[in-house]
């Protein structure tokens, strides 16, 4: 997420790495059970626990699920800091048991390729022409059918936001409707926002993506070029709010050198 | 009483019990303990054909696909946890090389419950995870069905028995009565999922200090086939209590296999001109290992068995 | 921070959420730490057409039975372990004393099996127990269906999610992150599988206790709805590290229910007439729970967290 | 099991409890995993240790696994004694999955009543005319389908030793011949022993009992005057060997009072 890092920083005083984390912390209310992931998600995690919901939860796919997050930066859900401390320390089926239960109400995912209905592809990547082998599902694929919500971050890129991704490595609505409802996904789940680097989609009843907020100094002219397909555009577009001074100060205490908010 | 002692070298262990062509399980504890050491000694005993099975494995997948010892990866996720993609894992895919090999994919929950239903000794096990997903169309181990006792779809994962588990553990007997605490993942249902299983730890104790909590204990020993003493056997990955992660590896690794020369000179300087883990430790330098060691001890609070 | 307490009188516990008409889960490590103080509280406070839930409760359903709280037994087992059967539990099923009651037969497994369903989210859980019996034939909950995988019969046992589950444990905080070992039964699935969870502790300890060694913690304390303080509230049963198993209890209360005269003048003295756990315990006697107390300790070693 | 207790010690130097234990005790082979079960089948576990298989391990339903039992007489499996040294105390499905993986050899139950295809029932009993109702199955259906052997214990007598049980609470070979198979159940599984006061019953390869061996000083013609059915007898019929000094003594060191085997 280095395209648009050290100017940014200069013109308007954060990233827009920061802003994603911003707008991501956003997404998780207080009280809430989050399976977090790492990275941006993680940090968007700790800013929200820091700022407007001190009750939100932690969940992690090794079975690691903690109230009171490390504060140390964690390169993988696994390092020690995230253990000592946890609330709990059990099995992956505990957690993916509360994910199935329906207990989870949001998710974090990164993606290569996300399409018109949320879809997302971690498996097979295309640079130029050649196909590319990515890591796979992890546990995406299970948050993404069974988490209340989905929140996705990645890169605004006309090649990552298509049309239709070549895989389904995680479902979002498919291919739109009640395609979920008839895939047997539970009532209650689906993607709910996609985080860029250029603005926010969210999703409308017949499951396609629309433009929700544009980030501040982006156009929709910009956004759209950068899309995959034709864009539907909010009636009541907004600009995605900057963060706040509590939001930067908390980012920059537990991730002082920008090693991921480059 | 059954109490001959299974311990082994790391040779003998992988030379008696893992042939080639065989099923191994490998990072049941996802990004913690992983058996590097077990992995490193395969690749130079020239193992063939495997089959690769666990959730993720981090670089250690990556390093046995690159090194020609596997014919099919089954996991839900291969590459670098810390750094991205693992590049042996893509030339493998996408180029067959060093060979080309076959991959089945899973995603963690299914690959969690397949070791399931096979430690509950079931042909398969219910999930609507992966239903609108291209796994469950590809991957011929889960099927959809109509639930029995519902209006649902559901799918079935099947059950998948292991030839052989290695696990990487804090301490054990040399029975094979095992403590491993932290990162617990799916290894409870690994041990009891495979054939045989090798139990790898960073420390030998008297069966009193395991027996002493057996809520604890992994598996009992008697379904233990052997017990491998291995001090900094899963680095680079952590094993609480003992040393952290060390993320420079990983990154160096990272770096380091891009190409394929520069894989094939990684590969001889870490694994095949390592002759066994205390030459790999010495590599590594009493600098790396000191840093990685444990700075501040906490103690778990005792628990009273007594009557 | 979710870090409001949660402790509650038991009186309060059982008031507030566990009304008339609950199916209610009890006994979950089987002859262990089963809730004797929430079951004398629910018959206190004169709890009509319960379900109660269980793989075995020893005593404890039968004296629910014989107090007129229930309407349903789903259970494996209803009787009394070391003296044979439980006579009102029979007066009840045999002769509608004091009221009849409907029974659901399970096997141990099949009730492990239908709270770990619930505990995963998912409808059923297949096994092969149960096939040829006439549990499969009479309960409703077990299925026959045909293996999605193999050429098989399996049984489909259905999830039950409890309304409340109560489980005993020897330590909690007061957010109720709990410590249970010893004798885990169907513990783990069952607070999970249950909507609401009161945990009944011997102890209260600072939070830093449990999270000292978060693999022992049964569920993570955003799960529990209530906690209460209960010392010697699993009596007659056993509680490893506090309390051993009244023997001669369980033999006098078979003794002295045989007759639905005795029965109704046991109740009376044993729960009726006192109010609380601490009468009871006064009851019993100092030489009793001296008797009963933990004569030689036997500490777990530690293991460490740190890094 | 009191009807031939005190005057069978003092001419016989054993009680049949006793004689049973032995015969019982004989049922495990050495390095078996044996589902355990309490009274009488927990002492034959023990002598059986103690004198020709130092090696049987044992299992019980609420989790615990024991490669060194408990010295100590136990009321229940729960009792304290039972959990502290065990080889591990794991949760109820970690024990049930090794029966269901088909890797517990034998497992030991009581009943109330057995008929000729050696299925149990524990869930009704019958007295005079009147149904009375018993608590039930427990473990005793799941070790019944799913051990590789299981062994009976019970008191012989011609109203529990019946032509058909009433309720199959816990499945034997059922009405005989490949019913086991039909039902689904393992292939390597079912009733290999009927251990009663007064011999022992095995099973031909149609699933029907025989009288296999008589205990000392009673009569075949006693033993088919109080079974149920016309059972029939094996060619090469055999007297129960009686305990050995070494297998009473092991029982009469854990159990002096004789708590279990009047």
């Amino acid at each position: 997420m280095a395209a648009h890092s050290e100017p940014e920083l200069a013109t308007r005083g954060y990233t827009f790495s920061e802003l994603m984390v911003a707008a991501a912390a956003r997404e998780i209310a207080d009280g809430e059970l989050v399976f977090v992931g790492m990275r941006l998600p993680m940090l968007a995690f700790l800013v929200a626990r820091r700022t407007h919901a001190p009750g939100a939860i932690g969940l992690f796919e090794n079975g690691i699920i903690r109230e009171t997050p490390s504060t140390e930066l964690l390169y993988t859900m696994g390092d020690p800091p995230n253990l000592r401390g946890a609330t709990q320390c059990g099995q992956m089926l505990d957690v993916m048991g509360l994910l199935q239960q329906g207990r989870v109400d949001v998710g974090f995912l990164g993606a290569a390729e996300v399409d018109r209905f949320g879809n997302l592809n971690t498996t097979w990547g295309r640079r130029n022409k050649e196909v590319q082998r990515l890591p796979g599902s992890g546990g995406a694929c299970d948050i993404a059918c069974l988490a209340r919500r989905t929140v996705v971050l990645l890169v605004h890129d006309r090649s990552r936001l298509c049309d239709r991704v070549g895989h389904i490595t995680s479902p979002g609505y498919g291919s739109g409707n009640s395609w979920r409802r008839a895939q047997g996904l539970p009532v209650a789940s689906g993607p709910s926002a996609v985080i860029t680097t250029l603005g926010v989609l969210r999703f409308g009843h017949d499951g396609e993506a629309f433009l929700a907020s544009v980030h501040p100094g982006i156009s929709v002219e910009e956004v759209l070029a950068n899309t995959g397909w034709t864009l539907r555009v909010a009636d009541e577009l907004i600009e995605t709010l900057p963060p706040s001074d509590a939001e930067l100060s908390v980012m920059r205490e537990i991730d002082p050198n920008h090693f991921w908010t480059r | 009483m059954t109490s001959e002692s299974k311990l082994l070298t790391m040779r003998e262990a992988i030379a008696r019990h893992v042939p080639s062509g065989s099923m191994v399980l490998l990072g049941t504890q996802l990004e913690q303990m992983i058996p590097f050491a077990a992995g490193h000694e395969l690749i130079r005993q020239g193992r063939r054909d495997l089959t690769l099975v666990g959730p993720i494995s981090d670089i250690l997948f990556d390093q046995m696909v690159g090194a020609g010892c596997v014919a099919r990866v089954m996991a839900a996720w291969v590459g670098n946890v810390s750094a991205g993609v693992g590049y042996c894992f893509r030339r493998a895919v996408e180029h067959g090389i060093p060979r080309r090999i076959e991959t089945v994919d899973y995603s963690n929950f299914t690959m969690a419950l397949a070791l399931h239903a096979a430690a509950l000794g079931v042909p398969f096990m219910p999930t609507y995870a992966t239903l609108g997903s291209d796994l469950l169309k590809k991957n011929g181990n889960l099927r959809e069905f109509s639930s029995p006792v519902s209006e649902e779809k559901l799918v079935a994962v099947r059950a998948l028995r292991p030839d052989v588990a290695i696990l990487h553990v804090q301490r054990a007997d040399a029975q094979g009565n095992a403590h491993l605490w932290g990162s617990l993942g799916v290894a409870v249902d690994g041990a009891r999922a495979a054939r045989k299983l090798i139990i790898v730890a960073e420390e030998i104790v008297e069966p009193g200090v395991i027996a002493s909590d057996p809520n604890r204990t992994l598996v009992p020993g008697f379904l233990v086939t052997a017990v491998v003493h291995e001090p900094w056997g899963a680095h680079p990955s952590p094993v609480q209590g003992y040393y952290g992660r060390d993320h420079e590896f990983f990154a160096q690794y990272h770096d380091q296999t891009r190409r394929l020369e520069d894989f094939e000179e990684w590969l001889a300087h870490w694994i095949l001109q390592a002759p066994d883990r205390r030459t790999y430790v010495n590599l590594l330098g009493a600098a790396r290992t000191e840093g990685l060691g444990v700075k501040q001890h906490a103690l778990s609070a005792a628990v009273d068995f007594g009557y």
